[in-house]
């Protein structure tokens, strides 16, 4: 039974922290701020949770079970949100994605119509 | 384990900062706190396990509050005219691009 | 509830500043802090007498002993200033009422009083307390209220003058804290005796040297001594004229006090003027402090600011009683302390009075004003005549006992240069004497102040021309506190 | 750190500084939690990172982002930082070794604290109770300071509130929420669970780290929260500034009265035993009591704060916004 | 040594970049964050004394017997609430200043103050 906890807590753990790392490295290295926040919101989210869910395992007590549970259930609600509204209001406030910013002019025209 | 976790993270806050830093942008520094947040609430949550505290938890669940808040107090109050992303701010980005 | 006055004196206007929150009139809130001050005041006297026919009292808070609680360690050094700052404030208060109305917004009136309250439950704090940290937290609670009093100030330069202030301040409060954090360091202990007990084992390290140094930068920068001076003239030019009145009196004595505590009791007199070259080094910055504050304060053309260079030039002298480090030298610094708080409360006070009638304080606008408004700009004359050091006055005693206290060190030299800044003191004086009665009024006639302002200014010039007179009474306290502080730390 | 401080000096974006500095009271949060100060970190995150972050955000928005280029005294400045540095270290040569157990300040005070607190006092967590018993006295001071802080704060930027601005304001504000559709539902779900967090935070700083500080930073924090996708006139519906004002000056007098009741009963101020019949008891009656007073003193200022800064955003934009249309 | 005094070393460069951006900036926002960098680090400066090694955090637990010191814990808890009384009052100042002087550099704002100190002496001269 030990080793089973181990071990699955072991995996999880370290998918996770893979995940985080490899989101902190495409946040570093992405080339515009869209891909980078695609970057860390994948990741962050599945790696936050692979690790809490990891150090649940590990955990004994009933209070600290929950505690986590509840952390948890702060990242999972609290990640994407915070994602959605960078990108609405980074969107919003007129950064265009690369790329598109060729088509900046017609974009902004476009969204000041479709948007009073 | 754990300690590999804590070392990957601690990496990950380091990489974050980097981009704060840089950030080019404004949006890219807020997504450098924003992920900086949450890593630290992980390493909290990590570091409360290796001491055999785990009544660290608490702090964690603070941190990922406060930085709910932080996020949308930035954004809230970045929607003002004074930030709509200004001209300079997109010709860095087009030479970087 | 004798037993328990050292921490009545704090409570009582600490209490009082949310009650006042809740009053709704602020006639009601002004009667109420009066009140409060008188009874701190009183309260402050029966201290004074306790602590003169019984010696040091000790309050442990909490009922935990001294190093594990905090202690409130009342000597006669400590009774002194009590008596000085409660008594200040109080008369100070009288006047308010009628000084803010024209200074402060209406609906600002009650923050006014509860900020005022709370300074004075700072700077109360601060003396009484035997817990080093305990100093800080004070510290901060006084500073905090004197940046947003002074920034109630009509003019857009008085915000300014308190954003400077809070930003020396800050730093002088954060630099006593390193030098705390640095004395806890050695020593394991934060109480003012405990420390004073455990230093001379560590006294030789570097990082006693560290904390030392520190805990006087910090304390300098609120002193306002010398070269750390900048932030001090705005500030009392542009606060409203009652907070000025206040501050002058109390907020630099408060300072000096914390100097005189540290380096005398908690470092201990061989390490503070032996180890290091304090004694030089002070009685220049004294010096030069003297000189130079003086010849600004000629050439300032606002009044309020004149007498706020004044003050640093006052400060000077205090320093150089302070560091010449003898009994008498000490008395004639606590002295100047009680004295000083005497004349520029009147000083300010009148003022203050000055701008409820005129609306300036620029020099010019006085002119002719000795014949308007007689008895306030003799108050002012008295004031200044004390500030020179005028036989019969209380400036007079305590510059003799500087003297005295010099020439028995045989320093002449330094003797000869406090007379000489007195001089000084004689040119700006004469300044508003000229103006005041020497030129035709001009504009429409203005009227006497009215009583509430008459009569506490008054009672402050009768108590500076009585104490320059009879000076059995403060002569006889700060000898004894003097002596005291030399008998702790020989 | 070294390199967040660094930046932060270089940085000319004001926002980027903001930015910088809510990343450095994270880290020094956590830096907190590896050196064992479960407490302080707690305090550090929520304030540092969180609250005063959120107004110097704030202000940034009424004052401009950016730092003009103007000259400097670096050279002096530079003088005056070497200096007290070089100090400093100085001091540090001869100071015990970082983590030693036999510097002075591991054997004179701190034993008795760790070891007889639990007899004396009766709380597991020993920095509850030099907090609020041994050194009682210096969290009043505390609660005086916000206290003070709270009424500056409301003696320089509180203004009447009119009623004709309201409805401008409540115009702007509705605009602005239909992009936050998403945020209002997740923060409607989120803020009774925090308010029951900081309920437990509250009453769980016996046993761990909390206590009224951080009970009451965290609630001021949900009603911020709520304040920032509402708008100001809904919440100020909610709780009225008289009120909260009263609230604030009613925390500092439970705190006093619990010193004042102690002195009644015979005992020194702060003296908790005298409050009840059993010493344990009485500590616990008097721990409980003062955590209230600060938390609600606390909550009540946070909110006052956060409420007259943003009063004043609010007021300044209308006031812009009416220059505009006169000039055009 | 160099270990045993590192950690602090690395606190005073710390506190001393807070101390340099008070004094060599001239925005005023930019000096408060000075300040609260100058006074975070010395909280750490506090805490980094409080640690002993091997010890755990002070929440008395039966299994632990080594406990890092309280005290500096609970005065930091004092400091860091003072330092966001001074913040607080700061910025209000700041949004005053900004609203009676239309800037916050701290040379305009003593250029306007000067220009409006000559005028008065002008008039008193006149």
């Amino acid at each position: 039974m030990d080793i089973v906890i181990t071990i699955s807590s072991g995996f999880f753990l370290l998918m996770g922290s893979f995940l985080c790392f490899s989101g902190g490295i495409g946040l570093l290295r992405f080339p515009d701020f869209y891909t980078r926040m695609h970057a860390v919101g994948v990741t962050d989210t599945l790696g936050a949770g692979m690790i809490l869910v990891g150090l649940m395992i590990l955990s004994t007590d009933f209070l600290v079970f929950a505690k986590l549970v509840m952390v948890l259930l702060l990242t999972l609600l609290i990640g994407p949100t915070t994602s959605h509204v960078l990108a609405k209001a980074a969107f919003h406030n007129g950064l265009m994605p690369r790329g598109l910013s060729t088509l900046e002019q017609d974009n902004n025209k476009v969204y000041s119509t479709s948007n009073p | 384990m754990l300690i590999a976790a804590i070392i990957a993270i601690f990496v990950a806050m380091i990489l974050s900062i980097f981009r704060g830093v840089v950030g080019t942008t404004l949006y890219d520094r807020i997504l450098a706190v924003n992920m900086f947040g949450t890593k630290t609430v992980l390493l909290i949550a990590l570091l409360g396990f290796v001491m055999g505290r785990p009544e660290f938890l608490d702090i964690a669940i603070v941190y990922a509050l406060i930085n709910f808040i932080s996020v949308i107090g930035v954004l809230r109050y970045s929607d003002t005219n004074q930030f709509k992303h200004t001209a300079t701010d997109n010709e860095t980005v087009k030479k970087e691009s | 509830m004798i037993a328990h006055l050292p921490i009545l004196q704090v409570i009582i206007p600490l209490m009082a500043a949310p009650i006042c929150l809740m009053l709704k009139r602020t006639q009601l809130v002004w009667l109420f802090s009066l009140l409060t001050s008188g009874l701190a005041f009183a309260v402050s006297v029966l201290l004074l007498q306790q602590v003169m026919t019984s010696g040091l009292i000790s309050y442990e808070l909490g009922g935990w002993q001294a190093p594990w609680g905090i202690e409130y360690r009342i000597d006669k050094l400590n009774a002194f200033l009590l008596l000085i700052i409660s008594g200040i404030s109080t008369i100070v208060l009288f006047a308010a009422q009628t000084s803010i109305e024209k200074e402060i917004p209406k609906d600002k009136h009650i923050y006014f009083y509860v900020l005022y309250l709370l300074s004075l439950t700072g700077m109360l704090g601060i003396v009484a307390t035997g817990d080093a940290f305990n100093v800080f937290v004070f510290l901060e609670i006084s500073s905090l209220s004197a940046y947003a009093l002074i920034a109630m100030g009509k003019n857009k330069q008085a915000l300014w003058a308190s954003y400077q202030y809070l930003i020396m301040g800050t730093i002088g409060a954060t630099f006593i804290l390193i030098g705390i954090g640095l004395m806890y360091q050695m020593t394991g202990t934060l109480n003012m005796y405990d420390l004073s007990q455990r230093l001379p084992e560590v006294a030789q390290s570097r990082t006693v040297f560290a904390a030392f140094a520190f805990v006087i930068v910090g304390v300098c920068l609120k002193l306002a001594l010398f070269p750390l001076h900048l932030w001090l003239p705005n500030a009392y030019a542009y606060a409203p004229s009652i907070v000025t009145a206040f501050f002058a009196a109390t907020a630099t004595k408060v300072a000096i006090y914390l100097l005189i505590r540290f380096t005398f009791s908690v470092f201990g007199l061989s390490f503070s003027f032996t180890t290091i070259p304090l004694q030089t080094l002070f009685m220049a910055l004294g010096l030069i402090g003297i000189f130079v504050a003086s010849f600004a304060a000629i050439f300032q053309s606002n009044i309020k600011h004149l007498f706020a260079y004044s003050s640093i030039a006052q400060i000077g002298y205090m320093i150089v009683g302070f560091s010449i480090s003898s009994v008498t030298g000490l008395t004639a610094t606590l002295l100047h302390l009680f004295n000083h708080a005497l004349m520029k409360s009147a000083i300010f006070l009148a003022l203050a009075a000055v701008v409820f009638r005129v609306g300036n304080v620029q020099l010019n606008s006085l002119r002719g004003l000795g014949r308007q408004m007689p008895l306030t700009m003799a108050a002012i004359v008295l004031g200044g005549l004390s500030l020179i050091g005028v036989p019969l006055t209380v400036g007079f005693v305590s510059k003799w006992y500087l003297l005295i206290a010099l020439v028995e060190q045989g320093w002449w030299p330094v003797a000869g240069l406090i007379l000489l800044g007195s001089m000084l003191a004689v040119a700006y004086v004469w300044r508003i004497v000229e103006v005041a009665y020497f030129k035709e009024p001009v504009g429409p006639p203005i009227k006497e102040a009215p009583m509430s302002f008459l009569v506490p200014i008054w009672a402050l010039v009768i108590a500076n021309i009585y104490f320059g007179i009879d000076t059995r009474i403060s002569v006889q306290v700060a000898e004894a506190a003097a002596q005291s502080l030399f008998g702790v730390s020989l | 750190m070294v390199v967040v401080a660094i930046a932060i000096i270089r940085m000319k974006d004001l926002f980027a500084v903001v930015m910088l500095a809510g990343i450095y009271g994270l880290l020094s949060a956590s830096f907190f939690v590896a050196m064992d100060a479960v407490d302080v970190a707690f305090t550090e995150a929520a304030v540092g990172a969180g609250i005063s972050t959120l107004l110097m955000l704030v202000v940034i928005t009424m004052t401009g982002r950016d730092e003009k280029a103007t000259r400097h005294k670096p050279l002096s400045a530079l003088l005056i930082v070497t200096v007290t540095g070089g100090l400093l270290i100085y001091g540090t040569l001869d100071m015990p070794y970082f983590g030693s157990a036999d510097a002075p300040i591991h054997n004179h005070i701190s034993p008795r604290y760790i070891n007889d607190s639990m007899q004396e006092i009766g709380v597991p967590n020993i920095v509850t109770s030099v907090l609020a018993s041994y050194r009682a006295f210096d969290t009043f001071g505390e609660v005086v300071v916000i206290f003070t802080a709270g009424i500056g704060v409301l003696a320089m930027l509180s203004v009447g509130r009119r009623k004709e601005d309201d409805e401008e304001i409540a115009s702007i504000n509705d605009s602005m929420h239909e992009q936050h559709l998403v945020i209002r539902i997740v923060a409607k779900m989120l803020i009774p669970f925090i308010f029951l967090f900081a309920l437990y935070v509250q009453f769980h700083g016996d046993f761990g780290p909390g206590g009224g500080f951080q009970a009451g930073v965290i609630f001021a924090a949900a009603i911020i929260l709520y304040t920032m996708l509402f708008g100001l006139s809904t919440a100020r519906k909610v709780i009225n500034q008289t009120f909260i004002r009263l609230i604030a000056a009613i925390g500092v007098l439970l705190y006093g009265c619990v010193g004042i009741v102690s002195l009644a009963n015979g005992g020194n101020f702060f003296d908790y035993n005298v409050l009840a019949s059993d010493a344990i008891a009485g500590q616990h009656l008097g721990i409980l009591l003062i955590e209230w007073g600060v938390g609600c003193t606390v909550a009540a200022v946070m909110i006052i704060i956060f409420f007259n800064f943003a009063g004043r955003r609010e007021l300044y934009q209308h006031n812009k916004h009416s220059q505009n249309k006169e000039s055009s | 040594m160099l270990m045993g005094l590192l950690n602090y070393w690395i606190v005073v460069v710390l506190m001393m970049s807070g101390l340099y951006i008070v004094i060599a900036h001239g925005n005023l926002i930019k000096k408060l964050v000075g300040l609260t960098i100058f006074q975070t680090s010395v909280f750490i400066f506090y805490i980094s004394m409080a640690k002993i090694e091997g010890g755990s955090a002070p929440i008395l637990a039966d299994d632990i017997t080594v406990y890092s010191n309280p005290l500096p814990h609970v005065l930091i808890l004092t400091a860091i609430v003072v330092g966001i009384a001074t913040t607080a009052l700061g910025l209000s100042l700041v949004v005053r200043i900004k609203e009676a002087y239309g800037c916050i550099e701290e040379e305009e704002i003593q250029q306007q103050d000067n220009d409006q100190q000559a005028e008065s002496k002008a008039e008193e001269v006149a």
